[in-house]
């Protein structure tokens, strides 16, 4: 076994390990921390895929913003600290037993597969992937629609949010 | 050298923990942690298909960084429902959210 | 070599340097705890009911502002990177995209989202 | 190759001989040799950041016309070690309630945050932890999990003020993150290249006279992501008795402080590297690796007095100006102002370069009239509006 295989499996058995902590948690800002954990680990697998940017972007929105907003959101709707009554619902078993199914499923359609065990031809040298991924984003017969959209995206998810959450007519009814 | 086999499984692996998450919890926001998950899980193998591919194509990391923004708004928009919810009907627990409107 | 394996390094020598002085200094340090000490420190006076407090909805806000911001950055590193070599054309698709953030941000500010009201 | 011209190297290889002569593999022997080089690294930092207790408490004495420690050792360069013993052998108290685990990771997680960043920071010409291609982003990853620890802190201590005080000093750190960003993309911008020594490299001219603005938008946002004053309102001492922080005591406490005044000293070494030039100073640089380390730490340590300058003659400002500033003003600013660089960039590509040096920085100097006068027209509406409504009161 190759340092190489080594170092991934210890990575992808703490990733799983910290996403099954995420599910089964009880405590909801200990399951966010937990899930910063599973995201870090799968930084590090990009990293073992030699994708740079996309490892660094990982920690940057993740870890920097997406984990902060969670924690946010848990402070924001809860009362109190302690958890009170079961953190699962009385189905869980059956969504237990689909993602046994699912998961197996996925590994028998893989392995019927012939590009399973296919190994990756070394990474070029002197190969810049972000200035590729530079010239991929922006250039007309590139990804520049994607580009553009994305943008779109992310301020219709930002208007929709800020208005969803906190039109002051949707206020509190209950006062 | 790390067959691609691996990350496909661990992929797999990670996607059906979320799918457990979703499906299993009863806090809205825990189960936006297991969609976190599963949108992960995807981006694994965005990114293992671009190195084991042709690694001057860029279209894997693309779309990995387009999931990014999806995750982003899917988080935003999915996290300021949650609130909403809560402001309104006190409850995060999604089986008591059972209304169409209020 | 992959340089990661040193990021790697400086991560685990970071972590140890201040494992080390903690542990060092509880190695040295006495260990006589008991409840007043323990206490929680709220400027001498007692505590009063419950250490949570329910949050300004606003803290959500700003958190979600900057994320759409971060992820939008994020895009243009790429862009800015290649810039020299694309020319004027790539350069008024990147304008055209900050444009678009910006008219969120704008949105948010007319809506007074904002303020810290 | 003489140990004057290389010094990183000639060790390495004389360690790589001593190892490899032991029989161990030359792969493991590599990694020993780094793992021993980012040690010795990061001791020294640490020694830094003994020296920088002292020289923060005696700049500050200064500025406050006093004297300073003076008492242990000459010009009391003791004091500090006095400190760390004190710390040593305080008792390390936990309080009653407090989430264990996270409450002690905390602390190193934010110490290791700031450690972390001098793995992109370049010394020298050669001598650089790693030569990533994503440098600029490795520093806004590395802040990320600073701002995680802050959180964790808040909340594990249990106790209402430290949980506030987490809570500010994160929108704060979050807030100014995004014209942080945003500046940063302006060296990306000139070198071509998200690399920190790439980018020093690529520094024929300071790229403080190509965008000065840039630059000057970056130390805010410096400063109020270290949360020192004026943007130290989640340290707050009259309202919030230190802020997230509060429950720590001893070495843990010892921790944070030591980790916010190395952060400092790191983002004015940052500051160098991104628009001053870095280590290099009209081709000193060249004589000797030594005098390039001598530059760049110190020009990290005119920036860090700065920060300190600021730190010391401001007053702190109140959480909601201090968020309004930032999204009303400086990232509007800051978006307008990559804009105006990517554009003039473009335009003047094929320039001679005293037309594009003088083009940049008055491209930067208009966006600075522009905003100001921009801000001054809103403000005395403002004012007449609130003035207004005072004469109308004063009439009845």
């Amino acid at each position: 076994m190759t340092g190489e295989q080594i170092v991934f499996l210890v990575v992808a058995f703490f990733t799983l390990a910290a996403g099954f902590m995420v599910v089964t948690t009880r405590n909801l800002v200990h399951a966010a921390l937990w899930l910063v954990a599973a995201l870090f680990g799968v930084a590090v697998t990009y990293v073992t895929l030699h994708a740079n940017f996309l490892a660094v972007v990982q920690v940057v929105v993740y870890i920097g913003a997406i984990a902060i907003l969670f924690i946010f959101a848990v402070m924001l709707t809860r009362r109190d600290m302690r958890d009170q009554g079961p953190q699962m619902n009385k189905n869980w078993w059956l969504g237990a037993l689909l993602a046994v199914l699912t998961f197996g499923g996925l590994y028998f359609l893989l392995q019927g597969w012939e590009g399973m065990t296919k190994t990756a031809t070394s990474y070029p040298v002197s190969f810049d992937a972000i200035s590729e991924l530079g010239s991929a984003l922006v250039s007309p017969v590139g990804y520049v629609l994607p580009f553009e959209v994305a943008s779109v995206l992310l301020v219709a998810a930002l208007v929709g949010a800020v208005y969803v959450a906190f039109n002051p007519r949707n206020g509190d009814t209950r006062k | 050298m790390v067959p691609l086999s691996w990350y496909l499984v661990f992929a797999a692996a990670l996607f059906s923990i979320g799918m457990f998450g979703v499906l299993s919890r009863r806090n809205a926001v825990a189960i936006l942690l297991g969609i976190e998950l599963m949108l992960n899980a995807v981006n694994i193998n965005l990114a293992a298909f671009w190195r084991y591919g042709d690694v001057r194509l860029m279209t894997g990391q693309v779309f990995a960084i387009i999931v990014f923004a999806v995750a982003a708004a899917e988080v935003a928009v999915g996290l300021a429902l949650v609130i909403s919810v809560y402001r309104n009907r006190h409850t995060v627990v999604a089986d008591e959210i059972d209304m169409l409107k209020w | 070599m992959n340089p990661w394996i040193f990021v790697g390094l400086f991560f685990v020598v970071g972590l140890l340097i201040p494992v080390g002085a903690i542990g060092i200094a509880w190695l040295l340090g006495p260990k006589k705890p008991n409840p007043i000490k323990q206490s929680v420190y709220e400027c001498g006076i007692e505590t009063v009911g419950e250490s949570w407090v329910q949050f300004k909805a606003q803290y959500y806000i700003f958190a979600l502002v900057f994320l759409v911001f971060d992820v939008e950055t994020v895009f243009l590193f790429p862009w800015a990177v290649k810039l020299g070599a694309l020319g004027l054309f790539a350069v008024i698709e990147g304008i055209i995209f900050v444009l678009i953030l910006v008219a969120g941000l704008v949105y948010t500010w007319r809506k007074g989202m904002l303020e810290w009201a | 190759m003489s140990f004057w011209n290389d010094p990183l190297k000639v060790a390495a290889d004389w360690l790589l001989g001593v190892f490899t002569g032991w029989g161990m593999p030359e792969l493991a022997a590599n990694i020993l040799i780094g793992f021993l080089g980012i040690l010795i690294l990061i001791s020294l930092l640490m020694v830094l950041d003994i020296g920088l207790v002292w020289v923060e408490r005696k700049v500050v004495a200064r500025f406050q016309d006093r004297i300073g420690p003076n008492r242990l050792g000459p010009f009391g360069l003791i004091q500090p070690f006095a400190d760390i013993i004190k710390l040593m052998i305080k008792e390390d108290i936990t309080p009653a309630g407090a989430d264990k685990v996270i409450y002690n990771i905390a602390p190193m997680l934010s110490m290791m945050s700031v450690l972390i960043l001098w793995a992109v920071v370049p010394l020298a010409p050669a001598i650089l932890g790693v030569d990533l291609n994503i440098g600029v982003l490795y520093i806004i990853a590395a802040g990320s999990i600073g701002t995680l620890s802050i959180i964790m802190a808040g909340w594990a201590s249990n106790n209402k003020f430290a949980l506030i005080g987490a809570f500010r000093q994160v929108a704060v750190m979050i807030s100014f993150e995004v014209p942080m960003l945003a500046t940063m993309l302006i060296p990306t911008i000139l070198a071509g290249s998200m690399g920190t020594a790439a980018i020093v490299e690529k520094q024929d001219i300071w790229y403080v006279l190509l965008a000065p603005l840039g630059a000057l938008i970056f130390l805010i946002a410096a400063i109020a992501e270290l949360g020192r004053a004026p943007f130290d309102l989640a340290e707050g001492e009259s309202e919030l008795v230190s802020g997230y922080n509060i429950e720590y005591s001893g070495m843990k406490f010892g921790m944070f402080y030591a980790g916010e005044l190395l952060h400092a000293f790191t983002f004015g070494g940052f500051w160098a590297i991104l628009f001053f030039g870095g280590y290099r100073f009209f081709g000193l640089e060249k004589v000797s690796p030594f005098l390039a380390i001598a530059v760049i730490l110190f020009k990290a340590f005119i920036g860090y007095w700065l920060i300190m300058w600021v730190r010391y003659t401001l007053l702190r400002i109140r959480i909601d100006h201090m968020l309004a500033f930032n999204w009303k003003f400086l990232t509007p600013l800051a978006f307008t102002l990559i804009m105006v660089t990517a554009l003039m960039n473009a335009l003047l590509a094929g320039a001679p370069a005293w037309l594009y040096i003088a083009g940049m920085f008055l491209s930067n100097i208009v966006v600075a009239w522009g905003a100001l006068e921009i801000a001054r027209f809103y403000s005395r509406r403002e004012r007449e509006r609130i003035e207004g409504k005072q004469v109308v009161a004063a009439g009845h």
